[in-house]
């Protein structure tokens, strides 16, 4: 399982260092993001700083949606989808491959949201342990739930539509888990955040067995 | 709106989705029940 | 001999249309077999139903000796499917598709450098990206692939279309070796006359089953082989 | 049309006692429809006449009433579409998937429901129709959960592919509303808001049977809505499998040309 994991996932990376989709196009989208929220919100008033949090996880989650339908358009387009159900890869670790592939992006555009909101939000993050482990554990969850409903939607006529709404739901707690611990983490209470980090592994345990057992049975119907 | 108004206005409106609800499934019931011959409707 | 495809009333569905609406048909181990009919008539619908990737949900179904009623993902590995879609990831090279779906059925790397040399695909083709290639280029990849797989049961839906004369030549020996060696092919074509020279034996299928009136060659049983 | 049904449906018609019912009712649901009538005429008169006024809410904690049980009864569906998905997983059976699937739409509306009458209540309450109470905000999560469930069923006609597919967004959707609960709790208890809302005021004696009686019900109509939409989904895949069989014999007519 995870020699076909492995496949998959460096697969999945060689084709995003090659077509450059997530690097030419993802990355710019959020650091556009961090942008826009700076128009949304006026900066001088210091809502910008306090707000820091929820919008990089935003920011993330909506990041991660498009790296999930990335993932997927490459496996549907031209019957490649028939292509990995001849295979004899593993369902799992074809799951495992394409989530771990979507998380290594996901921490990739994390560290430069980081970067980004130190520099353009004057964000002082403290806390580094909280902050990394949050992002482990909250990118584990949402690279899983977003493979799991991924490959669901992939079968689907209304797939742009139908993503969105199955997978941000789904989300939502992930999204408030993560930016109160990036709160603790920035205001130096980082004791407060372990409870959040706590409940994003109980996230990312569930969808990973989900996915583990799921996966296959969906693929089989996309 | 007084208290009452408020009151009087949360039943109604859980009535009138309810019944609106049942209705549809009965009246969706019996039009499909017509379209299947009747082995296949021998409720329990 | 236990045939290496037989169906019994098969029915199969894509979404609520019967693709398949009762297919009787046995092919020998070994046997070249020829799919005639209309545009629509059931032919792809066949081919992926063989390869257990469209259920079936109604009659008898058997290949490879495997139940595809009751466990259709058993006999994927053993099959190669040559379809209108290439099955090929647009941005990775010809080297780097060939070699991951030879080792997605567990084969092994040099095959999949066999295959390509086989094909013409060795040189400077081997690290272009598969979306630089020509229609008829690609289709040569998917070729490679299908070669690598060793299948058992070759199913080659419309194999010869878009591709210019050598290569359809090298099919034709690819195929006759491949039954040789005793594996069973079904080929859907509309390019009758070459196709009807690689089979021994043709079905007509019409309206999602075989029309018994419009087969030709022996029903079999003497396996038939094609050089 | 083919032939093996057309000579059935003529008898359906004039013989009546023969023919089975002409809808979704059966002698069952229909003593259970009239017990449910009874229970919220019963209900409707003590939360309106025989009750007093809550010290605390005044009035509005007739809303108490209808509010309580309907959001109770539908976590309770919510319960029963993940024990219908995962039986389906197991069972593979058309039977379970549409257990699942007719609690989950009750569910549904009943979550629906729960959100228009929590911001009735809300506004003579708070003053405002919406606060970001741990309720009302995981209440709607689950609503947009449900929809994302009743989403995923209408993406297949094949019976087979929706069961699949949906029995695995339903087996999640239990672990997904204690994830949601918890979650949302802890961040307004976080917060240390002022306690706007206290749900569970300390209302006893006849408020209390009131209450309890109308969660049961609540819940007797909860049945009786989900046998219904059962028996309507069943009917609805016999007529589409009746016209799975036209359709097989129309494509073997097809001859050469």
């Amino acid at each position: 399982m995870f020699r076909d994991a492995a496949l998959v996932a460096g697969k999945d990376l060689r084709i995003e260092l090659r077509s450059r989709v997530a690097i030419n196009q993802v990355l710019p989208l959020a650091v556009l993001l961090l942008v826009l929220f700076a128009f949304a919100l006026d900066p001088d008033t210091g809502l910008l700083v306090r707000a820091t949090p929820g919008l990089f996880w935003i920011a993330t989650v909506l990041c991660g949606l498009l790296a999930v339908q990335r993932a997927f358009a490459v496996e549907t387009a031209d019957g490649v989808t028939d292509g990995l159900r001849l295979s004899a890869l593993d369902t799992g670790g074809l799951f495992l491959g394409k989530a771990a592939a979507v998380a290594l992006q996901l921490i990739v555009l994390q560290a430069l949201l980081l970067a980004g909101v130190v520099v353009l939000y004057d964000a002082a993050p403290s806390g580094w342990l909280m902050l990394v482990v949050t992002c482990g554990t909250a990118t584990a969850g949402i690279a899983a739930a977003g493979t799991l409903f991924g490959v669901l939607a992939a079968g689907v006529r209304v797939r742009e539509t139908l993503l969105p709404l199955l997978l941000l739901p789904v989300l939502a707690p992930v999204l408030l888990a993560a930016t109160r611990a990036f709160e603790a983490a920035f205001e130096g209470r980082s004791s407060e955040g372990w409870p959040w980090v706590g409940l994003l592994a109980a996230f990312a345990l569930v969808y990973i067995v989900a996915g583990l057992f799921g996966f296959g049975a969906l693929l089989e119907e996309s | 709106m007084n208290e009452w108004g408020y009151v009087i206005a949360g039943w109604a409106v859980s009535a009138a989705v309810l019944v609106a609800y049942a209705l549809w499934i009965i009246l969706r019931g019996r039009a499909l029940s017509k379209e299947v011959p009747p082995e296949d409707r021998r409720w329990m | 001999m236990e045939p290496a495809v037989h169906l019994r009333g098969a029915v199969a569905l894509i979404g609520r249309f019967p693709a398949l609406a009762g297919v009787d048909l046995d092919v020998a181990p070994g046997e070249v077999v020829l799919l005639r009919g209309p545009n629509g008539a059931g032919k792809t619908s066949l081919l992926r139903a063989c390869a257990g990737l469209l259920p079936v949900v109604d009659g008898e179904a058997v290949v490879l000796g495997q139940d595809l009623r009751t466990d259709r993902v058993a006999v994927r590995q053993r099959v190669g499917l040559l379809g209108h879609r290439t099955a090929l990831y647009d941005d990775l090279t010809v080297g780097d598709n060939v070699r991951f779906w030879t080792r997605s059925v567990g084969g092994d790397e040099k095959d999949g450098d066999a295959a390509m040399a086989r094909l013409g695909l060795s040189g400077r083709l081997a690290s272009v990206a598969v979306n630089r290639l020509s229609a008829g280029q690609r289709r040569r990849v998917a070729l490679a692939v299908l070669i690598a797989r060793r299948p058992q049961l070759w199913l080659l839906d419309e194999p010869h279309a878009g591709l210019d004369q050598p290569t359809r030549d090298e099919i034709d020996r690819i195929v006759g070796e491949a039954a040789a060696a005793g594996a069973t092919v079904l080929v859907a074509s509309h390019e009758l006359d070459r196709a009807e020279a690689l089979a021994a034996r043709s079905v007509e299928i019409v309206g999602g089953h075989i029309d018994a009136s419009g087969g030709t060659g022996p029903p079999r049983e003497d396996v038939s082989r094609v050089p | 049309m083919t032939s093996k049904f057309a000579v059935d449906l003529p008898i359906s018609a004039d013989q009546p006692s023969l023919a089975g019912p002409s809808g979704t009712g059966s002698g069952g649901t229909r003593v259970l429809g009239a017990l449910t009538l009874v229970g919220i005429a019963l209900v409707a008169f003590l939360a309106f006449v025989a009750t007093p006024a809550d010290s605390d809410m005044g009035d509005t904690v007739r809303l108490i009433y209808v509010h309580v049980p309907i959001v109770s009864v539908a976590y309770l569906g919510i319960v029963i579409a993940t024990i219908g998905s995962i039986a389906f997983l197991w069972k593979r059976s058309e039977w379970w998937d549409l257990v699942a699937s007719s609690s989950a739409e009750v569910s549904a509306v009943l979550m629906g429901l729960t959100l228009v009458v929590g911001m009735i209540w809300g506004k003579p309450t708070w003053g405002v129709y919406w606060v970001w109470d741990a309720r009302l905000t995981s209440t709607l999560v689950l609503f947009l959960l449900l929809l994302g469930y009743q989403a995923v069923r209408r993406t297949s006609v094949d019976p087979w592919v929706r069961g699949k597919r949906s029995a695995i967004v339903g087996l999640l959707l239990l672990p997904n509303v204690l994830i949601v609960n918890r979650s949302v709790e802890w961040w307004r208890s976080l917060h240390q808001e002022p306690t706007l809302l206290r749900l569970d005021p300390t209302i006893e004696g006849l408020q209390l049977f009131t209450l309890v009686l109308a969660i049961g019900v609540t819940a007797l109509m909860f049945v009786w809505l989900a046998v219904h939409r059962f028996r309507l989904a069943w009917l609805q895949d016999r007529v589409d499998r009746r016209l799975l069989v036209d359709a097989i014999e129309d494509r073997r007519s097809e001859v050469t040309v």
